[in-house]
């Protein structure tokens, strides 16, 4: 079951793929370096080194289509087509954050482009996942609902109840696993006996897969068969990805506790660079360069908007909060 | 107002619970239930669902595996696409495998995504204390949904209440948590004919009463009201306070009621301790301060896991205590003591 | 991975065997009856056709291994050694109960025996029994843990966490899934679409077994293999007995929701006059007269026993509740 | 008391855990730590633990899956067998996946299998608020533990008293719910030299006062404290009650303190509605019924999910709110109105 797909695209797949990867990267280096100087009073989980998996879900999918992820969730966002000054904005905590700034770093929902839920409890993405796809099958639509998660996450409940529901109930979720091969400061070899975590997938009776996380193509090609099947009503599929995490849990984190010699192997498969190049070979370097260059541009601009706008005041706290507020404690 | 077409049938509350649902599934195809054993011909645990998949088919009355977590994310995931999902946790002792996602997501996700999302489930939840069976199936908790702001909470007794105000919970634009309790389904009491709801977060005075307010809400209404009549026959004309929703709380009438009567007695089956007698106690006493002829006193659970068998009545609030605790308060100043 | 145990067992573990399940169908028998004429105020959840592998389980254990069941649990715990009075006395509510009536029939505990908990919480033994088999492990004890649990419970979410953590762990656990085909009044295909429990033991890398649980010796041996293995520091397995639930979810239920012809198939598998047959070819009919005679004779006396004790009076609320009851509520 | 030996040392919060897990480690060996991220070099995800698993092995301290069921529940079933664990739940918010094991299994198991077994277990949780990180890292959910029969509860704020509490709580014959304040962990404070224990259940008045009392716990007490000092340049000589223990609740302590000043303005950073503040308001407005100046005030969270990021503010207590309050209920009375 387990297989490495094709890696065989078309350029313009090749050139989204790549854009979006240098969007989430841009990103990503931009908050950072804002959190590292003090320019902005936020935390993020770094999503650095897992572009090509959020590349490939982005790619994969209709804007319609679902996506739940998680706190280290802003590539996948950032590829699923939400506007920067949106991410940027909440992450940074302006009211032009997707949330008005209220909810933050980990708590962000587009619904205009599919993104419903970004939660920070491990796990509990999965069953509302089941959830959103259920309400697609009740509405006649086909959309399919994209449910990323960590490799840690599937070491709790939430995610064997919610791949199990969805496998019972032949819903279009497609489960992708991002391995970086840490939950926090835990490697995965001390909370899992699995050598894949594509085989938690027989558990259940549906299809397991794993394919090169740091290959944004297979990726693309791996969510997109799920994503087909799911839509033509064959169920869930669980994708898992294996990539790394190279900047840590969180922005800042000193990662004593991730070995050398394996942070230098990962970054010797280092996605952004690896398909930089096979982008170069397909498009040039004049066109690579400016993906790269509108990428850090627009995030320059997105950050420079997001901040002109103001800190969320304190009469957002008595707005979305009960539609109906009479008799609601003060 | 025809002769002819009778204002009111008598049905039980279990009779209540199937109607409010049958017509929020006939109204809207929006609607759609999901637990364990919710299908024909179980028709739920206690089969109060009798014939709801039979009518409306097994698609909109959804069995689901024994994953409570699944089934209140599902419905959160659900409602925030616009369906508007009812689940079931069969027994509310469970919700503690499952809380979470009441908690952390249905309840905050408006407020957290700024309006963009929300989720207004109805977890209908039941105690099933009053049945003998011992510690883990006969807590009535609903003093933690109370606590996390974005959930209303409603807890009825009648079943025109339980009808009208389950309706009303389905439609809420809110994520209600809608407990019963299982030991009350087959009380029996008039509803209207034709279909109504009663709207959330309004007390219902069960019984005018001049000589104290008992405050309670849920399966205790009845204790109170059986408690009012035999107090009445020593002359002690007592309010009883239907509370019926706990978030949110109607303060104005329960505030009203005490400040006639100047006694209050409130009375709950969930411990009594850190209760939702609690809050109503410590608002009665900060809000009518000096008003009060009498201390305000609670009648709740004991603090006390519940022992099986027939050791219940010594750990659950019932008529007899909460007369009791109202003739203390009658009483109060009148004896020896300054 | 699914195998069927080779039923080979010597006469003594055959006479243990019969006698384990003779109690158990007599015990549950005797209580069904009593509640159905009124002689018992109480609630069972019938375990009539799952005494082979109650038995199994018993006779594969030594009086310290542990063992975690559930409300349908009184055949395991009979079969585990419990004294018969201390179980029916639980269950009808007196003094005598192993618990002294305070626990009721699906809360009972006599570590004496073993019997460390039963839980009324589904899926919410397995993490406790992990607990246990660490516990063992920490006192440097080569005791193994039994958890058994219905196939429902192998959809919670307590029940992947417990079995990975285990298996991360390496402890001595046996999982036993008491596959009766039902939740409550849910089959299984409605809740699960793996065609076996077993192949759940592949999420985590465990071994999984699957076994005819209408067969004692089969049970027997299944359990007795992953107890040593445990004992030997082989880590957890999970073993699928495949049974069946004749008298509905509890004492009294009317079975609407269990097709006419199912049932008629699993009577004809019924393992207890199955195993009687063949240990009437093995002891005699006499002898095994004599032991179904001394199971109900027992049972009634522990009957009379338990129903001369008191009810538990009022007292049993202020004791073994805190171990210090300073400024505890009244 | 030779004067060479310093009776006390000074020490940060997170300094008086390592040390309390420490000491208890290395005098019994049945202790032993489980949860996520606590062994070296991680040192639990705030590295409180750090050095634990290096000097008593990662035997004893035990990095688990993300598997909040399983590390309650393992630490249950180890507690029956006589272990003392000591599991970690990083995050309070994240209780509502697990809190299951403690409410039915941790705190009941004694009761219902009439003391044959017990599970004595220490569960240690902190709070996140102050951070920012948003409504699902920031609750503080105390209430739903005292409301569980069978639990002990303790939140500390002191270095002193979280090091003698936590050290207590391990070897304490009941279940204990230990709760920590990540924002609190660098306050520093002085503790007694040698090893020592602080009494499960007993109040303690961090500052004495007259005019009111201010009724706290955990981070509340530094606003408090802090309160205290900005009335004091006013003229109001406030008490400060630190509970450090929920249950037992030392209504001794407290009712004795507000009988003194006939002030009570209660503090803390659970949500205020239905939270641990309305159960103290309710026995002193019972208690001391018409011994009171002015009526009980609490000053707890606003009912709202936490906003991410500067908000905060707008909706925890805060040591001028907490002032604030503590003058209005001076004021009580001395105004205009009658
Ligand atoms: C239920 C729950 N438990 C613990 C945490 C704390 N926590 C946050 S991230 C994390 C690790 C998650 O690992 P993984 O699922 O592999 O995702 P990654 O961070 O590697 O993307 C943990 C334990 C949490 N947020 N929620
Ligand atoms: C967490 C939880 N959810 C639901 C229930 C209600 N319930 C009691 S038994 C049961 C069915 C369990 O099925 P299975 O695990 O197959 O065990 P069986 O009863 O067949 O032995 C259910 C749903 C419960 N007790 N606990
Ligand atoms: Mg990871
Ligand atoms: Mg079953």
């Amino acid at each position: 079951m387990a297989v490495t797909a094709p890696p065989t695209v078309g350029s313009d797949v090749a050139r989204t793929l790549y854009t979006k990867m240098a969007l989430a990267y841009a990103v990503d280096e931009r908050l950072r370096k804002g959190i590292g100087t003090g320019e902005f009073q936020t935390v993020i989980w770094p999503s650095r080194g897992q572009e090509a998996v959020a590349a490939g879900i982005g790619a994969a999918l209709r804007r319609d289509d679902r996506l739940v992820t998680t706190y280290r969730g802003l590539h996948d966002i950032v590829a699923k087509g939400v506007p920067l000054v949106e991410v940027i904005g909440e992450v940074i905590g302006r009211t032009a954050g997707a949330c008005g700034g209220k909810g933050g770093s980990m708590h962000i929902a587009a619904p205009d482009y599919g993104v419903m839920l970004d939660t920070g409890i491990v796990g509990a993405g999965v069953p509302v996942a089941v959830g959103l796809a259920l309400a697609a099958r009740q509405e006649g639509s086909d959309r399919v609902t994209v449910c990323t998660f960590g490799d840690g996450a599937t070491n709790t409940g939430s995610f064997h109840e919610g791949v199990n529901l969805a496998a019972v109930w032949r819903l279009p979720v497609v489960f992708v696993c991002q391995n970086n091969r840490y939950a926090e400061m835990t490697p995965i070899a001390d909370t899992m006996n699995i050598d894949g975590v594509w085989k938690r997938a027989l558990a259940f009776d549906i299809p397991g897969v794993r394919v090169d996380g740091n290959d944004p193509e297979a990726v693309y090609a791996a969510v997109s068969e799920a994503a087909e099947r799911g839509r033509g009503g064959g169920g869930p599929t669980l994708v898992e990805a294996v990539t790394y995490r190279f900047k840590g849990h969180f922005a800042g984190d000193p990662m004593k506790y991730m070995p050398k010699d394996e942070r230098a192997e990962a970054e010797a498969n280092d996605p952004m660079p690896a398909y930089r190049a096979r982008i170069s070979d397909l498009l040039g370097t004049a066109e690579t360069d400016a993906i790269d260059q509108r990428a850090a541009t627009a995030v320059e601009s997105a950050v420079k908007e997001a901040a002109a706008t103001d800190l969320p005041d304190p009469t957002v706290l008595d707005r979305d909060f009960y539609a109906d507020m009479k008799g609601i404690p003060a | 107002m025809t002769p002819e077409e009778p204002q009111t049938r008598t049905i039980a509350v279990a009779q209540a619970i199937n109607e409010a649902l049958d017509e929020a599934l006939a109204e809207d195809p929006r609607v759609f239930l999901l637990g364990e054993d919710l299908a024909d011909p179980a028709g739920g645990v206690s089969g109060a669902l009798t014939g709801l998949s039979t009518k409306h088919g097994k698609d909109r009355v959804l069995d689901t595996p024994i994953s409570e977590a699944a089934i209140l994310g599902a419905a959160v995931g659900a409602a925030i696409e616009g369906r508007i999902p009812v689940p079931e946790i069969m027994i509310m002792d469970f919700i503690g495998i499952a809380i979470d996602q009441i908690a952390n997501h249905a309840a905050k996700v408006r407020f957290m995504t700024g309006g963009r999302t929300s989720a207004p489930l109805t977890v209908r939840t039941a105690t099933f204390g009053g049945l003998g069976t011992g510690a883990t199936h006969t807590q009535s908790l609903e003093a933690w949904f109370m606590h996390i702001p974005g959930l209303k909470v409603v807890m009825p007794s009648t079943p025109a209440d339980v009808k009208g105000l389950l309706k009303a919970a389905i439609f809420d634009p809110d994520p209600v948590v809608f407990v019963e309790s299982a030991v009350c389904y087959g009380i029996r009491g008039e509803v209207p004919a034709g279909p109504y709801t009663t709207p959330i977060g309004v007390a219902d005075i069960k019984r005018p009463g001049a000589d104290a307010s008992i405050i309670t809400y849920g399966r205790g209404v009845f204790d109170a009201l059986t408690a009012a009549e035999t107090l009445a026959g020593e002359g002690i004309d007592a309010e009883v306070v239907d509370l019926r929703t706990l978030v949110p709380l109607d303060l104005d009438t329960v505030l009203g009621s005490v400040r006639r009567t100047g006694r209050a007695v409130i009375a709950h089956y969930a411990v009594e301790f850190a209760g939702p007698g609690a809050e109503i106690a410590a608002r009665i006493g900060t809000d009518l301060f000096g008003a009060l002829k009498a201390p305000v006193t609670r009648v709740g659970t004991r603090f006390r896991p519940i022992p099986a068998g027939g050791l219940e009545p010594h750990i659950y609030p019932s008529a007899d205590k909460i007369a009791a605790a109202v003739r203390d308060s009658v009483r109060y100043g009148a004896g020896t003591t300054a």
